[in-house]
């Protein structure tokens, strides 16, 4: 299945609001985190600033994101990892209350008690948690629930390539693939679990290969491209919503920034993001979309302001939010 | 006329009327199918209600406790059996950093209407990994309500309160009070069921039996020992008030207070570790209002004394504490020279 | 390779050695524990008897334990699961005090303190435990401490087909295969996880399948036939010795008795193990032994009889023992 | 002269001089090797040692460190990383039902010579899932050693002690102390650290300062925070003693004994949960021996309330203890009703 006009330039304009959320990002954090602001000695202070914490960016993995979610509707689940913000835009989070939640504002996804890994927004079905193969286990059990439901809806599990050496992992494949649940497990494979290389992690070259043991399909993208990955989980989403079962699917694709904010990334070979950037997948859909006639400067600069107002519109209403009070931290450990 | 009802048949019952009343419940575990529950908590529900609901699993407790979790915040109910407490080491992730915190992480956004429960408890030489009782592993961990009950009543009435939760609670009920056909277990766990649902509120501590000389502070199986023991030490001229904590998250500290101010003694009668858990957390309880509590002697825990379960019957026996210990340290506590005077005394 | 004379012999004696055993063990068991020495109302009493707790008896299965130990030196490791008597005995695990730990007796290996589900015979290298897949781990362990001493020592884990499910078969076979382990992992088929049957718990056929998954050589074994299991193990175990790595192995074996002692087996169809056990090995490998010349009626007699007086001798020797003083709970948490 | 260390220093000077002494030392965990750890506690030790002996793993926590109780059943000595504590969740099983156990359950017939480090503790705005303290949880089940280091110095002593150690030990420090350059820290914690090896014994306290009105119990992080308090609370004319618990297994009772019997007042100040952890049990240490404690005041616990940690700074803020909050609570202890008469001296 190709996609549609409407698709292709969704796509491309959602991209470029993950990329320019996540440089922004970048940028915001920083804020307040480097001497002299911060404790003698100190070359960066985590803590400090307005969004501290942890901070995992996705700039270059836009592809498994708008690829994926293209296929998806609002009543179908996305279960994310630590580096959540290129799915829950392309799933439809708001981009006001999930950056509210990373300023840790009141007015946030989670009124600031979740975080940057910890986003939850139930009315479009997005979730996400810190623990590597966290994802998988629940989105089976969304998946689950439509079943009993007898709805259509299907459940996507993100998770990076390091996770599939997780128990949580194989423990969610057989279980998908033996109640034959419309779940589709989607694997980032940007090479890098933190410092440690694929080859270093892991037995095999491709997770997709992985599929057979559970007696499921599997489908390997080699291309960090939209397209590639709108075309494998066309199929998978469709084998999922016609009640036949799971589908694993691996995109090669590529981390532009550290594996967190402040990653020295001195495990990287010299110049490798560089290299990498030269096959950004943005532009080259760009490029597709001038040849198809679905765009031209004008149109690309328009699209480009209108997702930098968004984005730049959401960081000020998280900057202008006020915090919680202190003691709303004793609500909500139950409700 | 009410029934007598075993523990397990109480369980069962109260999962089989919500489930009769409520189609987004349902059951996952190991042998919980055909077999009934290894410990028949979900005896006869196969047959009533179907392998759609009744779903036998694979042993991958993080896939299919994880599955629970994603369900619940799909609005459905599950209830997951881990068949023993013990085994919550493999999946304790799914458990305390996600079923417990997601509601609080979202900020109150969602619900998670989740009922996890175990068998646990020894006593029958089941060993090191089977034979934990670990209710404060779980209650240290904030985000689920921790529940213990000590008898059929309470089990039926405290199931359909969990069921009917919006929030995470993990429900564990020891093996030997369960009435099983292959475990010797406490016949005061059998008692008077109502057939109607009820339900019974969280939080709220039971007085078993009222005394005036030493409060016991126990839960589960161990309130059966504490009323054996109380009928010995009533012989013997001592006055047993115990007090059955039924749960432990939330925990009913007023009741304890008001008794221990009555009695002035306490002995905490536990059958989890001893150090870092529950008993020292009721001790902590009387320690914080030592201004308003009169204490006539220090008080008293009994515990398995961090050790492991061991198989041998002697060994084990020593480590849970029996009928007899329990007799022997209210006597001692009786026996602690008095009188005492208190804190909140040289106040007034 | 085809096993020698010496080691059809072995593997012969070994399996009726084994099958006594467990047949003893189910008799023993019963002791105390039926009415009317037992609680009014009970069918059986789990805690009463010399030999109270869970019991988890392997006749049946005798085939998968004789065809790899044969293989092994004794400074090999195995480490088993919850039934374990089997593999104990094939891998040279004294009598005596194994079967005094099962009475809780002071003299057993573990003093009474672990129980039939624990038994730790370091002089044999030999483990277990009573978690669900938790032999592989520390059988990896066993075998990355002889890599890093350069020694050709290898590492054995079993478990059945249930625990195949669980995260940490995942997790070892992929650590096993990168780090090229000597290790060898064999996964007793014998159809149920306690009640629950394969194709309830599992989403594909052959576990051996799941090898692909790593990189590592699967070999199904269909016959529950020491000799076949012989003839993979031989394989696995020269693969692991010459530094290569990791084999998993499945056998197709059979579980005579309940899931434990005292199971109703209710789960089961009527008949089903009377139909098993016409298939037993025993009697098959005999058979073999005979035509072989390696048998005949006399010699198998004696065997048999030296292998019950021996099983006699340690059932023996555990009642007779001590048992530990109960204060003697509180030693041994640290060494 | 000795130089100042940072305590990520000075566990990765500890480790390799270990590593440099017994060739059966090795190093796994995720990214310890070229990264030198998240929080630096391996820094270096890839060059020195090479990747045979500084092993970085998959994501596999189960996996590995069962690997790691494999190989140290067989005679090696594996120190394993458990990158934050908080992933103990997916792993706890090999941790708390082999590591633990095996020992006891082989009757003590095997070492397990294994330190599993993690680390530990929030105050940089991590959230609920990278943030938590957990030593109660370890604690609390039998078999493991658990340390919890306040400083470089106590840290390269404590984590030799722990490598030389046939049992298994957890060693947890506090990523708030560790003097990494990209998170503030707690400039007390970086101190002198002698450059030959030397151990600490484990189950000894350590009075960081001696006072007459209060005694302060803690551990870890809490230990700066204490200092800091003390002086504060010093220049307002109260005397406080701190107790720096250094290991919580073994624990040392004396020590606290000690201090309290002298002060007459409690404050227990912790980064853990509250309720059924480590303030409960120091708390029963006290209750228990009341008839020798002569309290002036009841004990006070400062610990996080029972919820996950929340993200937001001013909302982490007031969960965690902070200088101020123990600054208050000793005051408030102080201020509380006085003289009292404690059990024991109506004894007398
Ligand atoms: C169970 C668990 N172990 C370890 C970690 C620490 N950790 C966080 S992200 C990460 C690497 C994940 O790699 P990958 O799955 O490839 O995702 P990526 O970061 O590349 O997107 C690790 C080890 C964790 N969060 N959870
Ligand atoms: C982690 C864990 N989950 C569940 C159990 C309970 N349990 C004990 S044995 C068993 C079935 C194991 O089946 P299998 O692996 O096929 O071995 P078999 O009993 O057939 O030899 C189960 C579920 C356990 N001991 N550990
Ligand atoms: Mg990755
Ligand atoms: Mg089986």
């Amino acid at each position: 299945m190709t996609p549609s006009n409407a698709q292709l330039l969704w796509m491309y304009q959602t991209m470029v609001e993950i990329r320019d959320y996540e440089e922004t990002m970048a940028k915001v954090y920083l804020e307040g985190k480097l001497p002299p602001n911060v404790q003698k000695g100190l070359a960066f202070d985590i803590g400090a600033g307005p969004v501290p914490g942890e901070m995992h960016l996705a700039a270059g993995q836009e592809p498994v994101a708008v690829g994926v979610c293209a296929h998806l509707r609002i009543d179908d689940t996305v279960v994310g990892a630590h580096r959540p913000h290129h799915f829950a835009i392309a799933k439809g989070v708001p981009l006001n209350e999930m950056t509210a939640e990373m300023f840790g504002k009141d007015t946030g996804l989670g009124r600031g008690k979740g975080g940057h890994m910890h986003l939850f927004d139930p009315a479009h079905k997005f979730s996400c948690s810190g623990i590597v193969g966290a994802s998988m286990p629940p989105a089976c059990g969304a998946a689950l629930a439509a079943k009993k439901r007898g709805t259509d809806a299907v459940a996507v599990a993100f998770f990076g390539e390091g996770a599939t050496n997780q128990g949580a992992f194989h423990e969610s494949m057989n279980l998908a693939a033996l109640w034959k649940l419309p779940v589709i497990f989607v694997c980032e494979d940007n090479k890098y679990a933190i410092s440690v290389e694929k080859s270093v992690s892991t037995s095999i070259e491709w997770n997709s290969d992985r599929a057979v043991a559970y007696g499921m399909p599997g489908i390997g993208v080699a291309e960090n491209d939209a397209v590639a990955v709108f075309k494998a989980a066309a199929t998978a989403v469709a084998r999922a919503r016609s009640g036949a079962g799971p589908t694993l699917i691996e995109v090669k694709t590529d981390r532009y920034l550290g594996h967190f904010q402040g990653d020295p990334e001195t495990y990287r070979p010299k110049g490798e993001t560089a290299t990498l950037r030269k096959n950004d997948p943005i532009p080259r859909l760009g490029a597709q979309l001038r040849e198809l006639g679905l765009l031209d400067d004008d149109a690309d600069k328009a699209l480009r302001k209108a997702a930098r107002d968004r984005v730049a519109a959401a960081y000020d209403f998280a900057r202008k939010s006020p915090y919680p009070k202190p003691e709303d931290a004793l609500l909500h450990v139950f409700i | 006329m009410t029934r007598k009802l075993t523990m397990a048949q109480a369980v069962s019952e109260a999962i089989a009327q919500e489930m009769s009343r409520d189609p987004e419940v349902f059951v996952m575990g190991e042998d919980v199918g055909k077999y009934g529950g290894i410990f028949s908590a979900t005896s006869g529900l196969l047959d009533k209600f179907g392998k759609d609901r009744i779903m036998d699993t694979p042993i991958s407790e993080t896939a299919f406790i994880g599955a629970g979790i994603g369900a619940a915040a799909d609005g459905m109910r599950p209830i997951v059996e881990l068949m023993f407490v013990d085994f919550f080491g493999v999946c304790m992730d799914m458990i305390y950093n996600h079923m417990a915190k997601n509601i609080y992480m979202a900020g109150g956004n969602i619900r998670l209407p989740m009922v996890l429960m175990a068998g646990i408890g020894g006593g029958y030489n089941d060993a090191a990994q089977h034979s934990q009782c670990l209710y404060a592993t779980f209650a240290h961990m904030p985000g689920m309500k921790v529940v213990v009950p000590s008898n059929a009543y309470d089990a039926k009435g405290l199931m359909m309160q969990a069921i009917r939760d919006d929030n995470p609670v993990v429900f564990l009920f020891h093996k030997g009070i369960m009435g099983l056909s292959w475990m010797s277990y406490f016949e005061g766990s059998t008692n008077e069921v109502p057939e109607a649902p009820y339900t019974i509120p969280f939080g709220e501590a039971r007085i078993v039996r009222e005394g005036a000389d030493v409060t016991i502070v126990t839960l589960s199986q161990m309130v059966q020992k504490a009323v054996l023991a109380a009928e010995e030490l009533a012989a013997a001229g001592i006055s047993v008030e115990i007090v059955d904590l039924r749960t432990v998250v939330p925990l009913d500290k007023d009741t304890i207070l008001r008794s221990v101010r009555k009695t002035g003694r306490l002995l905490i009668a536990d059958e989890d570790y001893l150090s870092y858990g529950l008993s020292g957390e009721i001790a902590a309880v009387i320690a914080e209002n030592l201004d308003s509590v009169a204490l006539k002697a220090p008080i008293r825990r009994l515990a398995v004394p961090d050790v492991p379960i061991p198989f041998s019957r002697p060994l084990e026996q020593f480590v849970i504490p029996q009928v007899s210990a329990i007799v022997a340290a209210a006597r001692a506590l009786v026996a602690a020279p008095q009188p005492a005077i208190s804190l909140e005394e040289t106040h007034a």
